[in-house]
């Protein structure tokens, strides 16, 4: 009978409601469905996934992302699910960008659920109405509109400051600046790159958008930034995509109140950054175990799965072979997934360091100090934070 | 051990002329208020919040005059509001915390009742060395032993229970109650013992007849801290234990965390209140006790 | 037979000797006194005899049975604490059956043994108060109840009066002294009121920085002490001790400081004495009177004159004590109210020749 | 020759003479794995080459160099001995004058006293939360202010780098002040009444009766406080997670955060315990004069009975 | 003038009243002892006088000037006080300088006064040291230096030696005496000690319940105490008081319980006794002697003889008290320690009559 006991930090809202229904699917294909849902911040649910390694009890699937899963597949305890990859066929299905991430040795360990785009740009409708804006291309043009937006006595940028998410607003603006210092930079962890007259543009730039934040972003949480946009208080919110399912479910429409786009690019041509939620499975003693995660890793990867889980978190599904026309996706959601294709058509296409998509958690974490530290602190120059982001990583090499 | 409330202190404000009086006294009794407001005023802000619309508070933040009160957050916090991924309220959180906190407190006040008597007592040699090592343990931070007691819960299998959390809190709290109560039985005259010694008596008999007896102070004081101390933990709760089995304070964590999803204050509010009642029922119902047994038995 | 026979005992603790080389005996009904100052090892010597500490070295018998490795328990003796160390949470009656409790005595017995005791002390009233209800002579009585229920072979008191009151501390000695003559049980009784001692003992121990100095009858203690120390301790107000010398082929003195007097010692009494030779003079304050009412012509004795100068005159009531110089060093002189000079005064003092004693100032041993 | 050494107990009476002894084996075990045993563990760990997982190969002492690079961990040591001597401090003065007012013979005391004590009874979680929703502009005392009509009033500590971390304190004062006030109050009503009615016949005001009489012979009280205190201080965590999760940037970062975050979620288990270490050390700094001093005074006691 | 004028002074806490009607004078100079018993209102009295209390009703003047309404510090008072009440984290220096500090007295006349003070009361080598560093004796001189440094108009003394032991508590006892002798301050000193009050006053006011019973000069204290509580509350040991019948007309006595002797009373003495009353006969131990050396008629006075059982024999050293049973009521004699009889031997007593008090047995005035 299988079994299976899931480790994950999706404990409220939307999200426990979309984790509730892989456990009701689960259950629905014969499984017995058991979570451990940790609240709070990440390195809570890291912590308890690493105790239970080291007190032997390794949970049988764990939410994990990026390069996190090559590193505990270094470890030797993550399970193979090679046989049932071969039989569903998953090589065929799952986004190219994501396969090197599941599979770091060449072997499936972990099971995508969803890929989630970061680069959105929120638009509040009234604001873009009202001032007579366009909703910027461009760096250039966002600058632009930011100066009308603040002469008109406005907030231009919604933003509530975290490591995390002042970190998602850079991805943008790097990105959007110089694909291959993204690349160089935050992919590959080039401190040469890091020091670049690029990356210093990149930050002059996030610091003139500081200055179109109001001075409330400490303490003040993405949902509540995200209410600043849509209630016209804002023009601006740089956020991922989870942001229309939360705006949705609070009772916020698409095109009368905000207006999703991709964040500016300098270079024309469609952008995508990209995250994966997955589930890695650690080897298990108990057979009713092993059973479950491969009945779980099926659950997950089924279309119906796919469908459900995205629509509520308001990601596009991992397999590509999936209509995002049907099943209530909203425009923003297949939008997404239009930009996804082209992006991989553009090869244009880059997974996000500010969640954990790129480096090793230990460059990422240093990385995110200094551009927090950044945006909290104005008398940092663009120069001191180039140089700043290339000590940390290579303290930490 | 100095009965500290029959002391009949001296009172300089007592003398001297009435107008002096008067206003030394406004004096006094203005600052002790306006302490009290700073004092009281989260547990104010918590009170009113628990019990006002969630619109309000995203208008208008969480110092307003309420529109409205109501207490049906209070019923959906103890009963139906969604944490870590079931929709049950905190009643079961509660329930793991006093599953958790009231034997840990027991064991480890027994405990240190024993140690304390045994080391205060029946001084021999290496007894102040043993004393140092285990007030030593007052002072480990907490996060430096998590990965040793995941390993040390995984080998007896003590993975994700209550009863791991137990034995972590035990032998957390033995440092703490083995101090208190060694230091109050330092005043407990030693030719009790003595006597007792004469009388026939042996170690467990004087334990149990003298001992105990005299330990009601200290007892108290053990009992509140151990029992606040425990109740108020979330680390090891969070990383030992999941889903169920977790005690409140560690279920309430969401609160700090970058939580995703709308957020209930209202009914968060009133969790907190509930998540943090026992220990304040202690601490009003004890509060004189635990003061003076304190002073008795820590400040030495 | 002796009730305690203490021999060759020494306790260290560390490198520090508190007690070294006592010997002591106590036969059957004596009643012992341990006096010295504070710190010189009585409470220790005691701990020691009821078990209480470990013994370094020597033996102790209680009736002729070593008692060194046995609990204190097994000694079947009783103590009595300064403190009363009576049971704060326990009635009096539990103080008093505790012990038995421990031993199983049954409980007919108990209730037999309490109400004996009780009588004995006039506790009846008391026994079902909590000790704080009790006032400093009731708790002394139960303390005393306590020791007394089990009818040990051998009663320890370790200064039981010491926390009462001046009046109440009187009154309580002759308690003591009326139920050891009572009971008639070998006691060992530390004070450092040398006057409770006097009063109660049949021997006194005088110790001194951890060494046994004398130990006899108080009277041979109080008018034959072996040293300066005793002699010092013994008496209050304290001995007077004059510097002088030595003349007449032994058969006189002369003050240090006087004009040459020579006061003519008693006969047979201090044949080593030599010629020259510096001895220290002790006198106690009663045995000094005024030349008008020579009270050791009258009792018979033999005595001397010297001259004195009243520098204060302290009347207590039934005696009164002068502070006098006499040939430049200071004297105190205990005389009756009706003799009382005046404050500046100069008066004749008889001093009693008797009663006096001589030191050697140097080993400080009485001559 | 009496030998009080030869020994003829039996095998019940050697049990009973080591009661004392036996009773603390199991804490003494306990406590040996818990303090020696977990710590000597951590300290080889920040030697070790442990990454994701601990790993007992030796690695060098490169883990408390890099710990010392970072920004991060030198902003939260610092933090450490600002916030720890400002909490501490201020805890003591703040419990001082408050045990200074109950002390006046008030009506009531056992309500006032109850008052300050009780943030003692709430959780560093709660604690924080609250606090960071008085303090956040937007939604505490400046939104109050400004739905008021004073729309220029300005309270944004909690959000400017520059004093975030004086909010930490506050609220840390707010947590402990009630405990270092129960102990003076206590101490209060200890201090011999003859001496502050000589003072009083000397002549001092009651302020400097307090200040050169009553306070500087309650100074073990202040002693004894303080260094629970520093405790807190050091292992501060659940405080600053709360209320601003280490910002704005890394301004109210904290060693135990820092420690943590290390561990547990960026898998750098060997530097985490290089910073545990160091919390230790800091610890020590505290701890050990504190214990050298205590021995010393309990001698030198030792001595004058004697 | 007077340096201390009390009248009518009452002091009530709530609705217990423990200072009733008290009326007080002391001479400039004067040294004025206040004892009773524990309990009886004496700490009171002295914190009105220094007013660290409020007073209920009555004037207290101090050199003539009211001072019901002053602050402690504008009355010009110093006080010692039992626990000494030395501040214990300042140096001997500091506590002996602070009250000068508190009223800004320039640094140079600080220093002087202190040297002074030092140098009268010989603590020039602690000056530097903290009280924890000071023996008890100590302890008190720098508590009585803190005193003195101000040049107060009147001291006050809470039990100031009460702490001490008994051997020093003799020597510091002689030291206040000799001191005020020196100073000439008006002072006002609290005991319990009889013996203390006795030797060291002027005057003495014998406290009872909050009332003031006697207040008078030692000798006439202790000689003619105003009521039984005065008498039995002087002396040590106390009083005996034995029950008696008053015959021949007024001029003799015949004992409770005796075979019928008459015991003559003092002619002239107590002229105003009625045939056949009931009276509390009170006698000193020491105004008994035994009739071999009847002391009464050795001094020339009066004497009756009375037989005695002697129940127990406590040799104290320097005197030996016998407790007695005379016509069936226990009575208490001091003997010198060369008249002591044996126990259990009936004995004859003299009886001085000139010294014995009778009381009204209910009443308790004396007659
Ligand atoms: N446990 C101990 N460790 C070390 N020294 C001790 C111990 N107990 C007593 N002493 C020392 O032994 C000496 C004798 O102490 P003891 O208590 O027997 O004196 P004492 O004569 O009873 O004095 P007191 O009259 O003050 O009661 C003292 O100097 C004391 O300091
Ligand atoms: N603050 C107070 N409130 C109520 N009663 C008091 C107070 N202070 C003293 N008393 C009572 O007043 C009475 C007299 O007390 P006081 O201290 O003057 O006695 P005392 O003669 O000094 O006794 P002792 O010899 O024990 O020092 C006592 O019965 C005491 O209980
Ligand atoms: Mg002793
Ligand atoms: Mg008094």
């Amino acid at each position: 009978e299988p079994k299976t006991n899931m480790l994950h930090q999706w404990a409220q809202g939307s999200e426990a409601a979309a984790i509730a229904k892989l456990g009701e699917m689960f259950e629905e294909r014969g499984g017995t469905w058991e979570q451990t849902a940790i609240s709070g911040h990440t390195s809570n649910t890291l912590a308890k996934l690493r105790s239970d390694v080291v007190s032997g009890n390794a949970p049988a699937a764990v939410q994990l992302k990026g390069p996190e899963i090559a590193e505990w597949n270094k470890t030797g305890r993550t399970a193979n699910l090679d046989d049932v990859a071969e039989a569903q066929g998953w090589d065929a299905v799952v986004a190219p960008e994501l396969t090197a991430v599941m599979k770091p040795t060449g072997n499936w360990v972990a099971a995508p659920m969803n890929i989630h785009r970061v680069n959105w740009l929120y638009s509040s409708k009234k604001i873009m109405d009202d001032l007579d804006i366009e909703i910027p291309k461009t760096w250039e043009d966002f600058n632009t509109a930011c100066e009308k937006v603040i002469a008109a006595g406005k907030i231009c940028i919604a933003h509530g400051a975290a490591d995390w998410s002042d970190t998602t607003t850079f991805d943008s603006v790097v990105y959007g600046m110089d694909i291959d210092l993204y690349r160089k930079a935050f992919q590959e962890a080039d401190t040469d790159a890091m020091r670049s007259q690029g990356m210093i543009d990149a930050f002059a730039q996030l610091r003139k958008m500081v200055g179109y934040m109001d001075d409330g972003i400490n303490g003040r949480s993405w949902e509540q930034s995200m209410a600043m946009t849509m209630d016209a208080k804002a023009a601006f919110f740089l956020m991922g995509d989870w942001t229309v399912a939360s705006a949705n479910a609070a009772g916020y429409k698409e095109d009368v109140d905000y207006v999703c786009t991709q964040t500016p690019v300098d270079w024309g041509g469609n952008g995508f950054i990209l995250i994966a939620d997955s589930v890695v499975f650690f080897e298990q003693k108990d057979q009713d175990y092993i059973d479950g995660q491969k009945l779980l890793a099926e659950t997950i990867m089924s279309p119906e799965f796919q469908v459900t889980f995205n629509v509520a978190k308001g990601s596009i599904p991992a397999r590509t072979d999936i209509d995002l026309s049907k099943g209530g996706f909203t425009q923003c959601q297949q939008k997404g997934l239009a930009d996804l294709k082209a992006s991989v058509a553009e090869g244009t296409l880059v997974r996000s360091l500010a969640h954990n998509m790129t480096v090793l958690q230990k460059f990422r974490g240093a990385m995110m100090e200094v551009i927090t530290e950044y945006v909290a602190d104005s008398s940092i120059s663009p120069e001191e934070a180039a140089n700043q982001l290339a000590d940390a990583v290579e303290i930490q090499q | 051990m100095a009965e500290v409330d029959t002391h009949i202190e001296f009172d300089p404000l007592s003398t001297g002329s009435l107008r002096r009086r008067i206003t030394s006294k406004a004096i006094i009794y203005g600052l002790l208020v306006l302490f009290s407001i700073y004092y009281l005023a989260p547990l104010a802000i918590l009170l009113m919040n628990s019990m006002r619309p969630l619109e309000d508070i995203v208008r208008t933040g969480f110092i307003d005059i309420p529109s409205s009160l109501s207490s049906q957050y209070w019923v959906e916090a103890w009963g139906t509001f969604c944490i870590g991924g079931t929709c049950e309220g905190v009643s079961r959180f509660f329930m793991n915390s006093l599953l958790m906190a009231v034997p840990a407190t027991i064991i480890s006040t027994v405990l240190g009742l024993i140690n304390g008597y045994a080391l205060s007592k029946w001084r021999f040699k290496g007894a102040d060395i043993l004393f140092g090592l285990i007030t030593l343990g007052v002072f480990l931070p907490a996060q430096m032993t998590l990965l040793p007691w995941a390993f040390v819960l995984g080998s007896i299998g003590l993975s994700n229970t209550i009863s791991g959390l137990v034995l972590i809190h035990t032998i957390q709290g033995l440092s703490f109650t083995t101090l208190f109560c060694r230091n109050y039985f330092l005043a407990v005259p030693d030719d009790l013992i003595k006597a007792a010694r004469i009388d026939g008596a042996g170690f467990w008999r004087i334990f149990r007849r003298i001992i105990l007896p005299l330990s009601p102070p200290i007892i108290i004081v053990t009992v509140i801290w151990q029992f606040t101390g425990i109740w108020n933990e979330f680390l090891f709760g969070t990383v030992f234990t999941s889903g169920a089995n977790q005690p409140i304070t560690s279920a309430l964590v969401a609160f700090s965390g970058s939580g995703t999803g709308v957020r209930a204050y209202n009914v968060e509010a009133a969790a907190v209140i509930m998540s943090a009642l026992p220990p304040l029922v202690i601490y009003v119902v004890g509060g004189k006790y635990f003061v003076r047994g304190l002073t008795q038995g820590a400040v030495k | 037979m002796s009730s305690l026979l203490i021999s060759e005992l020494r306790k260290s603790y560390g490198s520090v000797e508190v007690l070294t080389d006592i010997n002591l005996e106590a036969k059957p009904g004596e009643f012992v006194a341990l006096v010295g100052p504070s710190g010189c090892g009585k409470s220790t010597l005691l701990s020691l005899i009821a078990g209480l500490e470990d013994i370094t070295f020597g033996e102790i018998r209680i009736e002729d049975r070593v008692v060194n490795n046995e609990a204190p328990k097994d000694r079947d003796i009783a103590m009595v604490f300064q403190s009363y160390a009576l049971y704060p949470t326990m009635t009096v009656r539990e103080n008093m059956t505790f012990g038995m409790e421990s031993r199983r005595v049954p409980k007919a017995e108990q209730n037999r043994e309490v109400a004996r005791v009780a009588a004995l002390l006039q506790i009846e009233p008391l026994l079902k108060r909590k000790p704080s209800q009790l006032s400093g002579g009731q708790r002394q009585r139960v303390a005393m109840g306590r020791a007394l229920v089990r009818n040990p072979k051998l009663f320890l008191f370790d200064e039981p009066l010491s926390n009462l009151d001046a009046k109440l501390r009187i009154e309580m000695r002759t308690e003591i002294k009326k139920l050891h003559q009572n009971v008639g049980k070998t006691t060992v009784y530390v004070t450092h009121d040398q006057i409770e001692a006097m009063t109660l003992a049949s021997r006194i121990a005088v110790m001194h920085k951890g060494l046994l100095q004398q130990y006899d009858t108080p009277k041979v203690i109080y008018e034959q002490p072996v040293n300066r120390f005793v002699a010092g301790f013994m008496g209050s107000p304290t001995m007077n001790f004059l510097d002088a010398t030595v003349v007449k082929e032994g058969k006189g003195l002369i003050l240090a400081g006087s004009s040459g007097e020579v006061l003519p010692l008693p006969e047979g009494k201090f044949t080593a004495l030599q010629q020259g030779q510096k001895v220290c003079f002790g006198v106690r304050p009663e045995h000094f009177s005024p030349a008008s009412q020579n009270r050791a012509e009258r009792v018979g004795g033999i005595s001397v004159l010297v001259e004195a100068h009243v520098d204060m005159v302290e009347p207590t009531g039934s005696e009164t004590i002068l502070m006098t110089t006499i040939s430049g060093q200071t004297a105190i002189v205990s005389c009756e109210p009706d003799d009382t000079p005046e404050q500046g005064e100069r008066m004749e003092l008889a001093i009693d020749m008797r009663k006096i004693c001589l030191f050697d100032p140097i080993t400080e041993n009485r001559l | 020759m009496p030998d009080s050494n030869t020994n003829k107990r039996s095998v019940t009476q050697l049990i009973q003479d080591y009661l004392p002894q036996i009773v603390l084996v199991p804490t003494v075990v306990a406590m040996a794995m818990y303090v020696v045993v977990f710590s000597l563990w951590t300290l080889w760990l920040s030697v070790s080459t442990s990454t994701l997982l601990p790993d007992p190969s030796f690695g060098g002492f490169g883990e408390y160099v890099a710990l010392w690079k970072s920004k991060r961990w030198t902003v939260a040591y610092q933090n450490l001995f600002i916030f720890g001597s400002l909490y501490v401090l201020g805890a003591l003065f703040i419990g001082t004058l408050l045990a200074i007012l109950i002390d006046q013979r008030v009506r009531f005391e056992a309500v006032w006293r109850t008052i300050f004590l009780y943030p003692l009874a709430i959780s560093f979680i709660v604690t924080g939360t609250v606090w960071r929703w008085i303090f956040h502009p937007q939604t505490g005392v400046e939104l109050a202010l400004h739905d008021m009509g004073w729309l220029s009033a300005q309270f944004n500590w909690i959000t400017d780098r520059d004093l975030a971390l004086y909010v930490v304190v506050i609220t840390g004062i707010w947590h402990a002040s009630g405990f270092a006030m129960a102990l003076i109050l206590a101490g209060l009503r200890a201090v011999d009444g003859d001496t502050i009615k000589a003072a009083q016949i000397d002549g001092a005001s009651m302020a400097r009766t307090y200040r050169r009489v009553i306070l500087p012979s309650i100074w073990p009280i202040f002693l004894a406080v303080a260094v629970v205190l520093l405790q807190f201080a050091i292992k501060t965590y659940d405080l600053v997670v709360a209320l601003t999760q280490g910002g704005p940037g890394v301004s109210t970062t904290v060693p135990a955060i820092v420690v943590y975050d290390l561990m547990f979620q960026r898998g750098q288990i060997a530097q985490g315990s290089a910073a545990a270490v160091m919390i230790l050390v800091a610890l020590a700094v505290v701890l050990i004069p504190y214990a050298l001093y205590m021995s010393y005074r309990r001698r030198g006691e030792e001595n004058t009975h004697g």
